[in-house]
Formats: C-alpha cells, structure tokens, sequence
C-alpha cells in the first residue's frame, strides 16, 4: 500500500480543495481512513461526496416529499421509480439532469444525458418505451441560444433516434436568466415485468463482478464534480473532460442487458453514471452490505497507461456493471458476446465492507464502505440556512390595459417564443418509433400517449415547470408545477400515477437560493399529497449559476399516467364543426405574472395564479370521468395564455374554428377572461353539452359554455381572425429563429 | 486559392465510428487492423488570392463553425487550385 | 404468406414491421439474425428501418456486408419479392440491389413527420391494394433520406415506371416543398428492374393502425398477402 | 504503418452537407466563398509493414467498404508512423 502511496502525489490542502472537499469534509476523510489517502482514495471520496452523488444539500429536503401510494413498488433511492400497473406489468421512470455537460458541448451533452437516462431504466430489467426532455434556454437573442438549441436538440435526437425509443415531448422555454446556465433534463420511461425487476444490491460474498459495455477512457474524469461546481468565465478550459455517447453500442446494451435478465444469472446491476466505476461499485456493495475486490488490469481500456484514479473516476459511457450468481459467467457472456459487447470479470464480492482496488499486482486503494457512504455529509437547516422568498403583491387585472384588438394581442402572444410551436424541435426526434405512440398522443398535445406493447392500455406523460411562477413565489410554483403535469395527463382521459422530478437551482450555498429550493419542495409536497401523486424518482442540479446570476427556480416535473382502455383516450383538437366548448372550473381573470402581462405589457411582475389543490382534485377527476364515460370529444387544461391560448391551440390542431361567447365572461374584463392563468381549468368540446353541465352541477363542478367550434377562424367580442394567421404566428417563429426558413 | 481542411477527433476522445470501422472490417476478414479513427475532410474554395490571408480566414472559420474545437483539432492546407 | 424480417445490430423497426405482418398475415413472421447465413424459405423478405451498425460510416454500409446479405441478394436475384424500408431502403442501394444511394437529408436534420406520397402504379406485389395516382400519408423518421442517382439512372427509373412513390403535397402535387430531404425528382421508393425488390424512405409499418393515426400503410401488407399466399 | 484516406463526392454528385457549410458560413459573414464540398478523412493503423502490400488491402478495404463508388471516390496515402 505504503510504496503505491508513494508514486502518486502528496495530498496537499490545494489538491483537497481541487478535489471539491471543504476542510471539515477532509477531516472527516482522515477519520474514517485512519490515516491520509492516497490520491486514487481522495478522488473516491470527492466523487461519493459530491453534490451530484450525495445530494447533500437537498436530502434533508427530498425526504419531506410524499413517496408512497399503494401502487408504488420503488420509491426514490434506486436507479428509478416503479409503479404497478396491474396485470404483472409495472412502469419505471425517472429524468434527469445534463445541464452543465450540454452548455459546455451541447450535442455530446445533451445525447449522453439521454443514454444516462435511458441506463438508469434499464438496468431495472424495464424496455425504454418513450423519452421526454425538459428544455431551458436564455433569450433567443443571446448570442449563445441558436447554437445550444441547434446542437441540444440534435443530439437528443441523435442519440434516441438511434436507441430507438421514441422522443414523445417535451418542453422548451427561453428566459434571460438561462443565458449562462441552460438546462437539459431527460426522462426515460420503460416498462418490466413485476416479476423481472432488478436492484442493485449486490449480496453473496465469492460472487463475480462483471464488467459491461464499452471500454474505459479518459472521458469526463471530474464530471460529477463538475456538475457540482458552479461556473465561471473559465471553467470552459475544462472541456476536453466532455463524454462522447455511443447510441449504437447503447441500442445493442439495452438488448444483451434485456436478453440477459430473461435468465435468472443476475444477482445486482447498476449502471455506470456519474463516477463511473466508482459509484456503482460502491453503491452494489453498500447496498448489499458487502464489501468488493476489484482487479482493474480486467477493466476493458480504451487508452494506454490508465491509472487507477482515472479508470476509478472516468465517466465513459455505455457500461454496465453486473454481479452473477457464480457459475453463470459463460451463459452470461455468450450473450454479451453475440452482441457484440465487452464482458469482462473485474472482481468479487467480499465479506470484508470494504473496496479494495487491485492495479498491477498492487493494492492501490482500500477503503471502508459503509463509513463512506453513512458518512456522507447531509445538509440540515443550520448547514445551509435559507430564508424565504418575499410574496409578491397581487395584481388586479383591472390595473392592466385592456389591448385594442384581443385577437391581434392573441396571434403575438402565440408567436412568442415560449408559446410558439416546438415542431422544429419535435420532428427532429424520431416519436413514432415501436410503432405504438397514439395517433391522438403525439407531440404537441398536453401528454403524449404511449400503448403498453400489445395490450389495449396506454401510458399518458407528461413534463412541465413555470419557472416564473417559481422564481416569483416558489412554493406556490412548486405546487403549480406538479398540478400541471397532473392536469395534463388527465386531460387524455388517464390517471395520473406518479412522478419523477428534476430539481434546477442555483446555489444552495446562498440563503435566497435554499430558500426557493424549501419552497418549491414544499408546493410540491403539498400537491402530490392533495393529488395522490407521489414522488417515486428524482434528480438534482444545484450550483446552475454564473458569476452568480442564478437560474430561475425550476422544479421540473415529469408525470405518468395510465388509461386502461386506449380507445377512450382524447386529444385536443377539435374534430367536428357544432362542438360546444366548455370551460370547467372558476375563471377569475388572474393576469399576474401571466404570459400576457409578459409578452404584451413587457411585465414580470406580481404574484403567480394560486393553486387550490381541491379544486384541481375535483375539477381533473370530473373532466377524466368525463372523458371515460366517452362524453368528451376533445380535452385541453389551460396554462400559458389561458382560455385563449387553449381554443387557438385545440383549433389550430384541427382546421376548425371556435367561436367564443363573450357573455361567459360575466363581469370579468374581456382581456382577463381570455388570458388569465387561474388554475384546475379544463376546455371540453364535446357533442352534449346538457349532460356534461348537469353532471357538473351535480359534482359541484364549475362549468360554463364559452362557444361553439365552426368556420376557419377564432372570433370573440366581434373580433375575428383566420386560423390560418394564428398558425403562421405559432408555427414560424421557431423556424425562423433558428433559420430554415 | 483552395484550402483543404482536416477535422480529427482529439486524442483520448471516444470515436464510435472508427471503432465500427474497424469492427466491420474486421468482420470483412481485413486483419491487422490496430486502429481506425474517422474525421472530416473540408475543401473549400475560396476568392481569396492571398495564401497568408486565406489561412486566417479559413482559421476563423475552423473556430467558428468546421471544428467543434471541444472534442476536435483541425489542420490546414493552402494551395493554389 | 412466409415472411422474413432481418435483424441487424442496431436495427429498431424490425419489431414494427414484425407487428404490421403478423397482424396483416395472421401468422408469426421469421425473425433472421444477420449473422446467419441462411434463411428459411419465405415468400417475402423485409428489411427493416433503424441504424444498423450506428449508421456509421455511411448508412446501411456495414449492413450490406454482413452475412445475411448475400443469401437476401441471392433469393432477390431469384425472384423472391424483398421490401426495404428506410434503413431497409439504404441498406438495399449498398448493397446493389437497388441504384443509386441515400445521402444526408438536403437540410441535414433528421426528420420525422406524415408525408404524402403519390403512388406511381399498381401493376406490383407491393402496391396492388392502391389505385395509381392514389394520394397516401405515411411517416418518414430518417437523417439519410435524399436520394441520389446520376441523370441517366434516373430517367431509367422513371421511364420504367421503377419510381413508386413520389413526395408530394397534400393535394397530390409533387413540388419541392412537399420534398422533406431533398431527394431528385421527389423520389421515395424504387424497385428493381423486376419490380420485385422495393425500397422507400417512407414507413408503411408505421401507419398500419387506426389507432396510431392512420392505416395507409395497411394496404401495403394486404397486399403482399393477397399477392404472395 | 499508418494508412490515411481521403473519401470525397464524385464530380456531378451534389453535396449536402458541403452545401449547408457554404450556407451556414455565409451566415457568419464570411464571404468569397465559392464552393465547398465536404468528404470523410480515414486513418487507419496497420501491423502490415509493406507499404506496397498495405496500399494493396487498404484499396480493397476502400472498395468493399470505405467507399461507395457509385457516388464516391478515394485516394490512399501510405506512410511509416
Ligand atoms: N423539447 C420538446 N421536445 C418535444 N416536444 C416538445 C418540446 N417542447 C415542447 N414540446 C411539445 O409541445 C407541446 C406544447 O408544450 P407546452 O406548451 O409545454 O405544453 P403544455 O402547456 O400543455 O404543458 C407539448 O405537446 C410538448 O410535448
Ligand atoms: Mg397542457
């Protein structure tokens, strides 16, 4: 041990520093090694200890989440969530973060944190059956926004396109405050058997470890702490650290992996993410309670000379890393071998707690494991202390100018950037891939609609986060966010089941920023409880600031749904002319901080619509009941732009127009009526209006008819506009922003 | 003036489609093969009549938009076409 | 009707187009590895869309080499009717069953959308459930789609009737705009001499169910079927 | 022994790619640009320590694989690494 200490450098406070450890994490290191580690064990300790591995700041924080509901299998704390969906079928899920890796390249980026996602899924034993991506930007004129869109976008296609899993939706927002910072988060959503599903607890002292995939190189050795570290001007000389992804040996990992695990040979698997070798070996062990021998001369290299710290720390990607029952190894590598794929024995499981690493006949590391896990530092309200974000003032719609033409306010605001169609983007992804996407779930409905392979049901998903909602008063955010998802995906008629979540914040070292993180998870808290929407997978992204400007707040939520019977299922667009359209749910005109007051009165101000989380229960489960008792012919929530945004959207999917009776307004002023973003709203057209209203009445249910679909134009007020031109509005602009047309 | 420009991947960098170059090759029963690396190969012709010039544009260029200088270097050649 | 679909690495429609045969021909198609050498007597073989082999390299390149191939290449040379869709389609132009080549889509992007397609005639086993100059809307999902051929094969192909599907706009124009990936003369679809080899960009396999938002592709199957029981 | 080859478009072969290069940097300003064409750069790494034999196998290698003749064309550099 002593003469391999010696060949590699002192350990000095600055390499402590460089290796992201704050003096009392280091001490804490001494302790627990009883003496000082060399640099491959200072380098485990930095990667285990990151924010990016240990969520130290937020797991105080995570934990206050609701997680359990009685179809949940596995909550948080595995590679992703599971939730049954009866006839042994479960569904598992999870999205993540690849924010700083994609601005710093952003097709590289972008395209490994689809295959890290995409790992995290199957490695539970789950086929991938759909993608979605959750998009952040700065201001399209940016000098920096067409070239990260352009590469981001290109390669979360490049690499799903490839594996073949349909990208179903998604979002893509711009805002100032992502200039410096953007963010890309993924979520896979596969399904399994219930009874083929595979942790990655490793047990069975003697049994092997087995290397998967593609070969190790020096890729993207100090990611996890790079994502953990916030950025400055320079950080961009860290780029050669940039992970180049494979989809191709991917696509043929998800095959041997899947044919691998209809045997029964496996005992644990765990993909390699972030920290690579590192993380998973560790997390199999301590999981297991085991401890782990490792002997890297077996480790499959890419490149000459590795080191231990480098083969230990590289985030090469597309690897597996397996632990057999012993004597399965030939069976095992028959099928790796077919598909092409290294497969390599790189140790055994041990009974020692503790990692021992093997390199040329050398121990280079030996490490107790448990002791570094338990040990890992948990931020309470004394370590990072936050204060809570000051509610902002209402604003009364009345305070607002009513526009001169509400249509022409209509066709600019459906132009904007944040509201103009993503086609650009979506088309780039290959959405119909495993020809099971519905023809009503494709991309640009509320959730996209997935069948269950072979079976008559269907997964409704769904992303959102309003960021402005969230910056302007997070727990109100944080609760919006998780009401949206909820509301589009019973919007297609489904249930919505769980969640996963995406946490983007700034740094959390910075009370204002702790405070907007407490907040949003306690909106989010509260909602999933009132909704029965637990949490079930999730993921952080802290530190996204530069030179400290910080993002919005932005709690990106992914949701899923299940409908039994996908021929129930709807879609937004109006599908017949002399439908009447219903407004389900209290209309108040709230203009505060809506797109509206943003994009025509150039205003971000006030306080964001609140969310009353029994009206969102009854409303939604009245419109899914609705939809299920085939009363409803198309369904849409309303969100950004209110009810006006909502017809121009179901409009716009058709080539039907909507009529709508200003009369329904009442005493709310026209422009607060058509634009406001009060929530637990729904649109109905549908072919009965009298029996939907009475059933309304009779749950105590808000409803109003606000008109008629019919002709080839939007008109209200006695003002009227062609669809056409709203459609020109909505579908140029990302076209013409990014220049292909 | 022409310039001719080469974009290969840096060393140390993953390149999937080198190693499937190789592999198919080697499926070919081309043996011997101990390593296959792809890039780009760029001429361009320009108005330019300046050799020296010509180079800084094409430099420029390179930065701007041929080479994705993260993960890849580039090489130039000026000559007269 | 016997069906074969080829497997390659990196293949990802094969089970789409396993679905759209099995439902059209109530009966399981055989999968083939493209390591075999051999393949069970089958009355069609389809070679399915995805990125065999990454799409490194050139599209459908190292596909064309593998052992399969060349059984696929012999039983087409027989008569045995062979459909290749998208990566299919590339991988039947290098391969040499069919002219020409597909090269990067004339605006580089991948593109996934419905597009109409103008069915050129009915007079093979492929197109027998559509009327000629029927007017059909089925995806495209691909980066390589334009397709190239010099001047001469193309005026062969069109003056043979071998184009058999045309991109056009949704009143059934062929014009550039309705071209998604800048194909020569709107190219999507050619055969062989014999009009027994088929390869197209679009995917019939894709739209053979109501439910996923439209059957044209269906009759594609049906067809084949009704030809080739 | 190192092998380097250079696949480009036949003559009469229209160019995407090198298209949208030409395009995208006129986008940026830089003008006197009158043609690109883009093509691929191979390097492959030899045992064969012939350079006759290697030119020879790597030739072959172009046809059977490197290279689509019907659009394509190569050339081939021998060199000792
Ligand atoms: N990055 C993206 N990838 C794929 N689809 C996207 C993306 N961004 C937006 N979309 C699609 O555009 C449509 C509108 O998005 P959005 O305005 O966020 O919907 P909503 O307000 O209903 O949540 C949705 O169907 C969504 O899936
Ligand atoms: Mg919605």
């Amino acid at each position: 041990m002593n003469d391999t200490a010696n060949l590699t450098p002192e350990i000095t406070p600055r390499i402590v520093a460089e290796h992201g450890l704050s003096p009392a994490e280091y001490g804490k290191v001494l302790e627990i090694m009883g003496r000082e580690p060399n640099i491959t064990e200072l380098g485990i300790f930095s990667v285990m200890w990151s924010e990016h591995c240990s969520y130290k700041s937020s797991k105080y924080w995570l934990k206050t989440l609701p997680t359990e509901a009685p179809w949940v299998i596995c909550g948080p704390g595995e590679n992703a969530g599971i939730i049954d969906i009866g006839d042994g079928q479960a569904v598992v899920f999870k999205m993540e973060s690849h924010n700083h890796p994609s601005y710093i390249e952003p097709y590289q980026g972008a395209a490994t944190g689809v295959g890290g996602i995409l790992r995290d899924v199957f490695t539970m034993g789950a086929r991938p059956i759909a993608n979605m991506n959750s998009l952040r930007f700065g201001q399209p004129n940016h000098p920096k926004t067409k070239h990260l869109v352009d590469g981001v976008v290109a390669g979360i296609g490049g690499y799903g396109n490839c594996v073949g899993v349909p990208t179903l939706g998604g979002e893509c927002t711009f805002h100032a405050a992502y200039d410096g910072n953007i963010l890309v988060n993924a979520m896979t959503v596969g399904v399994a058997d219930t009874d083929k599903i595979f942790y990655s607890a490793a047990t069975g002292a003697g049994n092997p470890v087995i290397y998967v995939g593609s070969k190790t190189g020096r890729d993207g050795i100090h990611g996890a702490t790079m994502a953990s570290a916030e950025f400055t001007e320079d950080s961009e000389e860290k780029r050669p650290t940039v992970q180049v992804g494979d989809p191709f040996t991917e696509k043929l990992l998800i095959e041997a992996c899947l044919e691998l695990m209809q045997t029964d040979c496996i005992v644990g698997i765990q993909d390699m993410g972030a920290a690579g070798l590192t993380s998973s070996s560790f997390e199999m062990a301590s999981k297991g309670r085991m401890g782990v021998s490792l002997n890297l001369d077996n480790v499959p290299q890419r490149e000459e000379n590795m080191t231990a710290y480098e083969m230990m720390l590289s985030e090469s990607q597309e690897r597996m890393l397996m632990v057999l029952k012993p004597g399965s190894e030939d069976q095992a590598r028959a099928i790796f071998e077919k598909w092409e794929l290294d497969f390599a024995v790189v140790g055994t499981l041990t009974d020692t707690g503790r990692m021992v690493l093997m390199h040329h006949g050398e121990k280079v590391a030996d490490l107790p494991i448990d002791p570094l896990a338990l040990a890992s530092p948990e931020y309470d309200e004394k370590d990072r202390p936050w204060t809570p974000t000051p509610k902002p003032a209402s604003i009364d719609a009345k305070s607002i100018p009513a526009p001169n033409d509400p249509l022409a306010a209509l066709t600019k605001l459906m132009g904007a950037p944040d509201m103009a169609s993503k086609r650009w983007i979506w088309e780039q992804y290959d959405h119909m891939v495993m020809a099971d996407t519905m023809g009503k779930g494709r991309p640009g409905g509320d959730a996209a609609l997935v069948r269950i392979h072979g079976t008559n049901k269907a997964l409704a998903i769904a992303t959102d986060c309003t960021p402005r909602y969230c910056q302007a008063d997070p727990v109100e955010g944080g609760r919006h966010a998780v009401a949206e998802v909820w509301r589009n995906i019973t919007a297609t008629g489904a249930k919505p089941l769980a969640i996963t979540d995406c946490m983007n914040f700034g740094n959390p070292e910075r009370p204002e920023i702790m405070g907007q993180f407490v907040g949003a998870i306690d909106g989010m808290r509260e909602a999933c409880l009132a909704l029965e929407f637990p949490v079930v997978s999730g993921n952080v992204s802290l530190y996204n600031e530069t030179n400290g400007e910080a993002i919005l707040p932005t709690p990106a939520i992914g949701g899923v749904g299940l409908i039994n019977d996908s021929s129930k299922a709807v879609g937004l667009n109006i599908t017949a002319e002399g439908l009447t359209i219903l407004l389900i749910g209290e209309t108040g005109g709230h203009l505060g901080q809506s797109m509206y007051l943003r994009e025509i009165e150039g205003r971000e101000d006030g306080a964001p619509p609140p969310v009353d989380l029994s009206a969102e229960r009854l409303n939604g489960d009245f419109v899914r009941g609705q939809i299920n008792a085939g009363s409803v012919v198309a369904c849409h929530d309303l969100s950004d732009g209110g009810l006006a945004a909502a017809v121009a959207e179901m409009a716009m999917a058709s080539t039907i127009g909507v009529a709508l009776d200003k009369e329904a307004a009442g005493a709310i002023p026209l422009h607060a009526w058509l634009f406001g973003e009060d929530q637990a709203r729904y649109l109905i057209a549908t072919t009965s209006p009298e029996d939907v209203l009475n059933a309304a009445s009779d749950a105590g249910v808000p409803a109003t008819a606000v008109g008629t679909s019919g002709g080839h134009s939007f008109s209200v007020a006695g003002f009227s506009r062609p669809l056409t031109e709203i459609r020109d509005a909505h579908e140029s602009w990302m076209p013409a922003f990014m220049g292909t047309v | 003036m022409k310039a001719k420009v080469h974009v290969t991947l840096k060393n140390g960098v993953l390149d999937p489609q080198g190693k499937a170059v190789q592999h198919a090759l080697d499926g070919l029963g081309f043996d011997g093969i101990d390593d296959v690396r792809q890039g780009k190969f760029i001429e361009l012709e320009l108005s330019e009549t300046d050799a020296d010039v010509a180079r800084a544009r094409v430099t420029d260029m390179c930065e701007k938009l041929l080479a994705n200088t993260v993960i890849e270097n580039y090489a130039i050649e000026i000559a007269d076409a | 009707m016997k069906a074969a679909v080829i497997v390659f690495p990196g293949s990802n429609c094969d089970r789409d187009m396993q679905v759209a045969l099995r439902n059209a021909m109530d009966s399981e198609p055989v999968m083939v590895w493209h390591g075999n050498s051999e393949m069970p007597d089958v009355d069609l073989i389809t070679v399915p869309g995805g990125f065999s082999y990454g799409d490194y390299l050139r599209a459908g390149c190292m596909a064309a080499k593998s052992p399969i191939m060349k059984e696929v290449v012999n039983r087409a040379t027989k008569g045995v009717p062979v459909l290749g869709v998208c990566n299919g389609f590339q991988v039947l132009t290098e391969s040499g069953l069919l002219p020409g080549a597909l090269m990067r889509n004339a605006a580089l992007k991948y593109v996934c959308r419905d597009v109409h397609l103008k069915v050129a005639a009915n007079d093979t086993v492929f197109t027998s459930q559509y009327t000629p100059d029927q007017l059909i809307r089925i995806p495209i999902a691909h980066h390589d789609g334009n397709y190239f051929a010099d001047d001469e094969t193309l005026k062969k192909l069109e003056d043979t009737g071998r184009v058999a599907f045309h991109y056009c706009d949704e009143t059934g124009a062929v014009t550039d705009a309705a071209n998604p990936n800048g194909s020569q003369l709107g190219i999507a679809g050619i055969y062989n001499k014999r009009k027994t080899v088929l390869g197209m960009m679009p995917h019939p396999e894709r739209l053979a169910d109501a439910e996923l938002g439209g059957t044209d592709g269906q009759s594609m199957f049906k067809g084949l079927v009704q030809a080739l029981s």
